[in-house]
């Protein structure tokens, strides 16, 4: 088991994270709702151990920045932003993360944009940057896949069968963990082995459950505090 | 037979320590003398100044002026003559200029600084007069080449300048103003001490100094009359036409000195002291007469 | 914190002192002077009423030349960047500007003109300003074409963009033309004055050349140093500390 | 296109020697000599041998100091503008060796290691130095925090960040410090030649000034600016729109 | 009524719209639904006029850029990603839309963003910064309003106030109208009058209506295609 815990976290003094803990069980998807601007993407990227500057953690461990139990694992991010490297093709891009052509042109074909691997990110849309974006963070093999709302941007049916390759190569994968961080409950109870709802800044955990144990409205009534 | 032993001297390319030591390679004088000369050109004084002063160069032509600023700073530098030449004050064509007083707020071009000899002596002998020039007069400090062209554009009335860049004027029609012998008699500095000379450090082997002084003064005897000598030598002296080319010549045989008598090293010192008492805060030192090169 | 800043470049700035004195009692020639000795010269310079009297003059010049330089550089090479076609046909003119010798420039300025200000100082204008010009025209270059659209988009007005969206884009590069330029501005100056006027630092600076004076030319550029290194601390630096505030890594909200 | 943008700049080139000449023409002095003149001093210079000679000796001084004063200024400028300790600890020295006169440096090189060709090309060097440095400090600054971020994650190897990340960031700052420098090593060697070498363009351009020769002065430019004109074609400009292939306006897909 | 009809666009020789047409009723809102890469920001783009390089119109009409007939509307338009300056703080970006310092702060309240006018954008999640992109976009006063995607990384609840605000301001606006790019259908039967469907790219429409005779599987159907 992955557990995350934390005291707190301010960023430029002004508190964004409350003392929270997480679990992640191996091979469990656990996914993570929350208000805009409650702190899921502070909290994901320090899971993902990104230093950043006018952090001030709060309370104990804070020293050591040794927020996982009992190992941090490897991690693999996917950022809320495509974050492609402007000046690189597609295929570049992605040759730099895993090098077997073979490999890369496979995922882009199940994201359906084998036809612009000489593209620029510049020239291709925001839908088309998020799914080379999810292509990089699939050819990781992780331990734990960190996914902040992936399929954002996206038409509906394309969502559907990024949703479905998502659960394949990582949800059904038996060693491999996800903490996926999305708007859309049906994603959640869809994708989800659990679920944990934050409250508003400084988020904490207001709800934590296994995904069988919850309905959609009252995860709705949640959100809506 | 042992080879002879260089003797590096680091010259302007265009100057005329460059004809004299052509000429003497030319005609084997180094070989006589026991030494092989080896010329470095370079393009400036100061490129020369920092040749001798980091040890790359044995002998440079410049002034005991600088001579012996340098000993003052720990230098032990020694001085062979090498030219009487001071520089040439020359006047803008039409002006009329009788004494000090009418120089009050005209133009003067003063190449190499304020411590142009000819710009000193100027000066003192207007101080004599009761004339301060550095107050009077509108100075204008620059390199000699922009100096002439800006004479030449009226831009100025009066310029002291070196004595070739003066000798291209005098060619073209300028007229020297005063004769700086003159105004060195006039200053009781009466024995026409060069100005110019080869200078080399004293821990160089006594026996060459002697050899390459040797070397110049045979030089100099050849060329004061070998008029082919020179024809060979003109190249180097880019000169435009036959006036400038024989007033060069004139200049370089007006300029050659004799050996130094003590009362040349006199008048050094006293010439040192006058200007040190032109500067606005006189230092008070003497000149070391050490730098001047005695026959043994 | 600022304070702490501050002490940091002190601390350093006396270790800098510290190597100096040190190396130069270990060498010990009046080639190499140890700090003191320069201080001496300083001091002499100061007293004998050339030191301010030459800085102002220099100081002068170069603020002169450094608003003109910046400023027309400034402005050729932001639409050198923004516009192709302006760019392909300074393009020449910019290399041969960038590439001639400082003291051709100079030299047939001064007998075109005469041995004047005016020449001296456009001399130096015409040396810097293509330096300005190749620096801002790659950030001309850079600039955002989103954010660009936007501003067309929400009506901004030419003074808006250039204040809000232009400038602050230009920052870096106009910073590096401002550290670089006034270093290089100086250093033209020094050359000008050299060759043809009779005041100022370069003037000074060529005296104490003469006669191999390195204290005293130690000791000029030192104070010009100073005053580069004042305008350093109260001036740029602020100005790089407000600019990255924004930045991800920038210590306000 | 190719040939449409090579053709304009061969206009705007002869629009300029058509002006010149013009105004040499009417000018008629030998202080401003018309382009015939100088093609015949180029030639002249060419004939005597003297020509290539010099242009070799000088482009092998500034090719030298300008590998190494790229390579070294540019890791103190990126090391610095990353960070901050770095920054403030060599700031002051920064500042200092920016604003310390050339001919300062040269004559202390001179002076402590004789008149040797690799004090020549460490004065120019040293000379260069901290400009490549401030220049790529602001590139340093610059880097794009969240591709930084993303590069850890996604575990690139330092030649993948150099080359992938840090190099297209820095580009802009590269070409900036590229151009602006090769025309400041070319001007310092001159200065350089001009102390204490007995051969190369510097040394023959000041031979020129002293004889006031304007023609071979402007001949010795020309052909040094052709040659930077040359690199400017065919290694500038095509690595500027290699790099610029990515962004919005690039023209290729 | 504005009509707006391009024979065809190609971006950098690949061919992004085929001939189509899009009409809006004044005071009514239109929405464009169509899968990701389909052409719809290009769409937008050519709307507001953004010359963009590279850029070749096909067809005729395409010399004199005259796509709108009678005339072209004045714009508004919100981008799909935020493009907010990132100098500026939040207040200063909206500032440079509307000085009127009260209005700002009124609907930066309406978005619950009061709290954070001080702070630069990249202090601030991308939701928030997708919320003050949709003030300062509610600030201008056009006649017509292209939206991009507006409502994407915010939470239910959040998203369901921004439709409500933009409702408000937008829809119900006797004299504005407006050009509604979603991916939510239910987002669409909610706030348009009318609805266009494009197919995959180049662009063409496949389907257009009125809201009140589609039905949600309908449009769900056609985006499956
Ligand atoms: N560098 C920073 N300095 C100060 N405050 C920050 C900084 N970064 C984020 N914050 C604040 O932290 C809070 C949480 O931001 P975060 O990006 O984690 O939200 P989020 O939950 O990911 O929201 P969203 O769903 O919109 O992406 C916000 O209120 C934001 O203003
Ligand atoms: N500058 C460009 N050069 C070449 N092709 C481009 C350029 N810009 C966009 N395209 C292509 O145009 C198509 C449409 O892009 P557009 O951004 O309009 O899509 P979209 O419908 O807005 O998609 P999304 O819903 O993902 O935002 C894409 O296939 C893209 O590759
Ligand atoms: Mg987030
Ligand atoms: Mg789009």
């Amino acid at each position: 088991m992955f557990e995350f815990h934390v005291e707190g976290l301010a960023l430029s003094q002004k508190q964004v994270l409350s003392a929270l803990s997480i679990r992640v069980q191996p091979g469990e998807t656990h996914c993570l709702l929350g208000p805009s601007g409650s702190g899921k993407t502070t909290l994901l990227n320090l899971m993902a151990g990104l230093a950043q500057e006018n952090v001030e953690a709060l309370g104990n461990g804070a020293k050591d920045k040794n927020y996982w139990s009992p190992n941090p694992p490897e991690i693999g991010y996917l950022f809320q932003q495509p974050r492609l490297l402007p000046w690189r093709t597609i295929m570049q891009n992605l040759l730099l993360v895993e090098p077997d052509k073979e490999v890369v042109l496979n995922l882009l074909e199940e994201v359906k944009l084998q036809d612009y691997v000489d593209y620029y990110p510049a020239k291709i849309s925001l839908g088309m940057a998020r799914r080379v974006a999810l292509v990089r963070c699939l050819l990781l093999k992780p331990e734990l896949v960190l996914m902040d709302e992936p399929l954002t941007s996206l038409d509906l049916p394309t969502a559907r069968e990024m949703r479905v390759l998502i659960k394949r190569l990582v949800c059904d994968h038996p060693t491999r963990s996800m903490l996926y961080v999305t708007h859309d409950l049906d994603e959640a109870l869809e994708l989800g082995d659990s679920v944990s709802v934050l409250g508003n800044v400084p988020a904490q955990v207001i709800y934590n459950s296994r995904i069988d144990e919850v309905s959609r409205n009252e995860l709705e009534a949640l959100l809506k505090h | 037979q042992t080879p002879l032993p260089n003797v590096r001297v680091t010259v302007i390319a265009s100057g005329t320590v460059n004809w004299e030591l052509q000429h003497m390679k030319h005609m084997h004088l180094d070989q006589e003398n026991g030494f092989n000369l080896v010329i470095n050109p370079v393009a400036s004084l100061s490129a020369a100044r920092i040749a001798i002063t980091s040890g790359n160069a044995d002998f440079i032509v410049s002034d005991w002026l600088w001579g012996s600023e340098r000993n003052m700073k720990g230098a032990n530098l020694g001085f062979l003559p090498f030219s009487r030449q001071i520089g040439s004050i020359i006047a803008a064509k039409g002006s009329t200029f009788s004494n000090f007083s009418d120089l009050k707020g005209k133009r003067v071009g003063i190449a190499g600084g304020p411590l142009n000899k000819g710009w000193v002596l100027l000066r003192a002998a207007a101080k004599k007069e009761g004339i301060d020039l550095e107050k009077e007069v509108q100075i204008q400090f620059a390199a000699p080449p922009l100096l002439n062209q800006a004479m030449r554009s009226g831009r100025l009335d009066l310029l002291a300048t070196f004595w070739h860049y003066g000798a291209r004027l005098e060619a073209e029609g300028y007229s020297k103003l005063y004769s700086l012998d003159d105004v060195m008699k006039g200053l009781g500095l009466g024995s026409e001490i060069p100005m110019l000379g080869y200078l080399y450090d004293q821990s160089l082997d006594p026996a060459l100094v002697r050899g390459f002084y040797n070397a110049t003064k045979q030089t100099k005897a050849q060329l004061a009359v070998d008029n082919d000598a020179w024809d060979r030598l003109r190249p180097l002296m880019k000169a435009e036409n036959d006036d400038i080319y024989h007033g060069l010549i004139a200049g370089y045989r007006a300029g050659i000195p004799s050996d130094l008598s003590q009362e040349q090293i006199d008048d050094a010192v006293n010439f040192y002291k006058i200007i040190d008492d032109l500067k606005p805060y006189p230092s008070g030192t003497q000149l070391n007469p050490a730098l001047f090169y005695r026959e043994p | 914190m600022k304070t702490g800043r501050l002490s940091d470049q002190f601390v350093a700035f006396f270790c800098l002192l510290g190597g100096w004195w040190l190396v130069a009692s270990f060498v010990a020639s009046p080639l190499l002077p140890a700090p003191l000795e320069v201080f001496e010269a300083l001091s002499k310079e100061f007293h004998e009423q050339r030191l301010i009297e030459s800085l102002l003059v220099t100081l002068q010049r170069v603020v002169i030349s450094f608003v003109f330089a910046m400023l027309l550089g400034g402005i050729i090479g932001v639409l050198m960047g923004r516009f192709r076609l302006v760019n392909r046909i300074l393009d020449p003119l910019l290399i041969i500007l960038l590439n001639i010798p400082a003291l051709v420039i100079i030299i047939l300025l001064y007998i075109w003109f005469g041995l004047v200000e005016v020449a001296a100082v456009a001399a130096v204008i015409i040396n810097k300003l293509p330096n300005v010009a190749v620096t801002l025209r790659e950030g001309g270059r850079m600039f955002d074409h989103e954010l660009e659209e936007m501003s067309v988009m929400y009506g901004f007005s030419f003074q808006q963009k250039l204040w809000h969206l232009w400038w602050p884009q230009l920052f870096p590069y106009i910073m590096i033309a401002t550290r670089s330029g006034l270093a290089l501005i100086w250093k033209i100056v020094l050359v000008v004055e050299l060759l043809g006027r009779s005041d100022g630092v370069g003037f000074q600076l060529h005296l104490a050349f003469q006669s191999f004076d390195v204290a005293t030319i130690l000791a000029y550029s030192l104070a010009f140093i100073s005053v580069v290194q004042l305008i350093e601390w109260f001036i740029l630096q602020p100005l790089d500390r407000r600019a990255s505030r924004w930045q991800k890594g920038g210590s306000n909200v």
